[in-house]
């Protein structure tokens, strides 16, 4: 049950629950909306950004403990930050999420991100724990387009 | 019947340490050694394209391919040979009626029936048509219990209604629609019936005389058979009457570039070499079915079912979707706030294959209000053990999520 | 070469007495044992439905599917995978690209040029957008020697033209048409280029990249892989701009009976359940195909080829059809008054599988006035002893009719 | 070459290469195409039919060796039959080239055509075989209908 244990991390039941940034954020100069078609899964990001700096956001939807415990941490994580902190946030986490054998001090720079490591162990659920980031990099990108992802 | 077991390979093997527990045949069926043999040797030993050589292989290449057709007429006993048409699957044979029926008889404003159980093979093709022509879909409501409403079914027609599609059983609910009704009520108003029997046909006898429908559709792969290869049934009448779906060999009388002529049925409606190794495979999966008899596997699925229904029902905070007194062995629910998908994890880490999502039925999921369910389904390999597995397995989740 | 054979359980019997002479190809290809093992592996093993489960079997069975997306991308050098699509085969791919492409982009008058020597598969489906679109053909000739008349092509574009589907290599003549010229001349008037390239696949290098067509398709069958599987490759800018073919689960967004979202490439377009297990089987073909070398195998049918060529130039009374200089290991053939399909059934008799017939090329047949003919076409299974049989049981079709 | 010899007998080829009775029939009550897509065999029935009797018949077409010599060996032996005669033949024709084990009086009934019995063990040759046949009961049952024979 170790692997099981080290996916359902009490921190992540717990943003499951009750995630943070939740509801919807009317200043917000973005709205992106991502969707897995395959599980239903869903995000509708709100963000509020002023001069390159992500200053507020928060998110809607409905999916998995995973999806939304990530789309929770996420939010929490990424307050205040700007967009190149942004990428490269978004770059550890990608990488953190889907490879085996990443350097310790990845670790550390993810903060309690890190807890979402567990689904490398579980391929089928990855598309859940990036389904937030996703739908953030295409919100950045402007594109501002339906967004589905099928890993 | 635990003994069923043993005649599927994939049982031999253990999922993260457990034995194999699959409840997930409503998506798709696992395949007895028999058929996996039959493909084997039929590569082996007598492969060549069909209808089109003059040498021995290519003889019994024909043979094997419309032997095939004979055993599906006998066992859906439809009227004629010509009346079973190989697809790649029920989607496709769907797509077919739609497209070849559809376009020639179905013109703007006139009304399809479908209902609210349907699985998107179902709806999908039919929309595409509401786009393509102007037509408009009529749905059956689905009470509470999950069985369709035929007070407002009676209602929806319509001088304009020109067919009714339909599933056999619900791949969600799992119950089992009072088709001979439904379709005397269209018969009455003069609108052919189609019907989905993806669901249906392995887990119950299916009789095209019984029934009286115009066309009745299945996938192989969900009856034990191979990938690739489906049915389309239709009446005589109505096939004759339709133009090809795909052009290409094989379905052809005379081809020049001005002009056309198409041949006899069924070959007018298959067009390129067909999936052989998959009709031939079906041929096996049917023996099998024939061999292990159909009342034996009703009795079976059902009292797994009855087991089952019970089991969940005493799990707390489940939710059963579809309730209805004639089901087939599926059974869908929600738990709580744990997400399905959650729920599927840590069963799969049990060794125990479930379904969650929506099932390719979102109409149903936005009636019930709900983004995604748990499904668990039977093949005639499951037994009480699995069910308990099962069970067991929810007691994980409890502590994973308590 | 010789060697191949071996990999090849069909080889291993004898038909009416004699070792089995398979010379029939291009019709279909026989199957190496590690083909079908993969496929009985799959089903023992690995099975259950793709892109569904949140399960291990799911995941895995996934994993090989999509693999085999990677793996054809790879082989014919696309740029993206999303721009492999599975279906069930040739004349699949090309029904597809007509109504989805076709029916959004066509109109009355418009026209599409083809050859004369296209396959029923390539002319079929444009024929019947011309009685539902009432668009125009244009052909371009064949000449005597089997080679297209590109003079003739030139001046077959005007405005109208909408589209050139043209075969890589022809079934019956064996000729490899040069595409990069045709390609360039299309392009230049903007027009995209659909390629058959069903006779060319496993018989030469095929390059998406080189030779820049907007869609190529060929079938798994006939190049040692399972039946019922076939690739259609499109252009991302072209495969974006089509509407869906088939309708139903996995190619879906979002589905209410008011408005359906599609699903991306190339989701949107494999409706329903695929034939999991002939992609899966695919795999192991093109990892044969891989392994043996494109190299060798071209080198190897050449020299057949030539060898076959100068053998039945010696027969008495033999006719060739098809002697353009570039050409894939395809022979045909009349001989004087004796019908084709006679020689058929006494080369059958002496273990040899030739076919003979109209090759589903009508207007080939026509343009030659003949109503049939003679083909032996090769695999990479074939050597010299092999002709050698066909050029004896030649002798056998003399001695019966004289 | 036994089952071979068996199938082309020298009056097959003979009737193959010079078919009798080949060639259009201006006074006939009845034309009749039969087809075999598969194959592209074709005959052209033309027959004069007066008070039930078949008085003359004619064909065109092209074919394999057995389906123009079961042509040319049809016309010469139905000329001058009623309906009813037709008929019996036509049944006794059919058993004859399709099943095992026939009784031998068959081959008496049948004169000539009886050397058309060694396709029975050439299965895809049948409908070569019987293609005249089914184009001539098409013929008489007066549907005159386009008929492609794929058994
Ligand atoms: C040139 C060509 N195109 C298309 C086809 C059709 O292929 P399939 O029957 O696999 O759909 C064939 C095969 O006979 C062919 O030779
Ligand atoms: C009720 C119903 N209809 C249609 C289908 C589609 O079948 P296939 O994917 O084999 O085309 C399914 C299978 O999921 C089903 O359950």
């Amino acid at each position: 049950m170790s692997e099981l244990r080290e996916l359902y991390q009490e921190i992540i039941i717990d943003h499951g629950r009750h995630p943070r940034n939740f509801g919807f954020l009317p200043e917000a100069t973005c709205h992106q909306e991502g969707f897995n078609p395959l599980c239903g899964d869903k995000i509708i990001l709100h963000l509020y950004e002023n001069k390159d700096v992500v200053e507020d956001l928060k998110f809607e939807g409905s999916g998995c403990a995973i999806s939304i415990a990530s789309a929770s941490l996420m939010t929490e994580c990424l307050k205040g930050k700007s967009r190149n902190e942004i990428e490269e946030i978004f770059n550890l986490f990608h990488k953190w999420v889907t490879m085996n054998d990443v350097p310790d001090e990845f670790k550390e720079k993810l903060g309690k991100l890190e807890v979402l490591g567990g689904v490398r162990e579980f391929p089928a659920r990855v598309k859940c724990a990036t389904l937030a980031w996703h739908t953030l990099k295409a919100a950045l990108l402007g594109q501002n387009l339906k967004l589905e992802v099928v890993e | 019947m635990q003994v069923y077991k043993k005649d599927f390979p994939i049982f031999s093997q253990t999922i993260h340490g457990k034995p194999l527990v699959y409840l997930d045949s409503s998506s798709t069926s696992q395949k007895p050694s028999c058929v996996i043999e039959a493909i084997a040797h039929y590569y082996q030993h007598n492969y060549a394209n069909v209808h089109r050589g003059v040498y021995e292989l290519s003889e019994r290449s024909t043979h094997l391919y419309e032997k095939t057709r004979k055993k599906v007429q006998w066992f859906i006993n439809a009227a004629h040979t010509h009346e079973i048409l190989f697809t790649r699957g029920t989607t496709e044979s769907i797509n077919l009626v739609a497209q070849s029926y559809g376009r020639t008889h179905f013109k703007a404003e006139d009304e399809i029936i479908l209902s609210e159980m349907e699985h998107h093979s179902n709806i999908v093709p039919w929309c595409m048509l509401q786009e393509q022509l102007g037509i408009k879909l009529k749905i059956i409501p689905v009470l509470e219990t999950g069985e369709l409403d035929l007070l407002a079914y009676e209602k929806l027609f319509s001088s304009r209604t020109k067919m009714v599609a339909i599933s056999h059983a619900s791949n969600v609910l799992g119950t089992i629609n009072p088709l001979k009704k439904i379709i005397a009520i269209a018969h009455a108003a003069k609108v052919p019936v189609l019907v989905d029997g993806a669901q249906a046909f392995p887990h119950m006898p299916v009789d095209m005389q019984l029934l009286d429908c115009d066309f009745y559709t299945f996938s192989a792969h969900k009856a034990y058979g191979p990938t690739g290869i489906g049915i389309l049934y239709g009446k005589t009448a109505l096939l004759e009457k339709m133009v090809p779906y795909q052009g290409g060999g094989s379905m052809i009388e005379k081809v020049s570039f001005k002009k056309i002529t198409y041949g006899q049925l069924p070959y007018k409606f298959e067009a390129g070499t067909p999936n052989m190794a998959g009709v031939v495979g079906f041929y096996a999966a049917l023996d099998y079915l024939e061999k292990m008899g159909m009342k034996a596997i009703v009795q079976h699925e059902q009292e797994l079912l009855a087991y089952a229904t019970s089991k969940l029902k005493a799990i707390p905070g489940v939710r059963l979707l579809g309730t209805a007194p004639d089901k087939v062995g599926v059974l869908s629910f929600v738990l709580n706030d744990i997400h399905p998908h959650d729920i599927g994890t840590i069963l799969d880490h049990e060794g125990i294959a479930i379904r969650a999502g929506h099932h390719c039925a979102m109409p149903l999921m936005e009636k019930y209000q709900i983004p995604a369910c748990v499904r668990l389904s039977f093949g005639l390999y499951n037994s009480r053990e699995d069910v308990d597995a099962f069970v067991a397995g929810m007691q994980k989740v409890h502590e994973v999520f308590n």
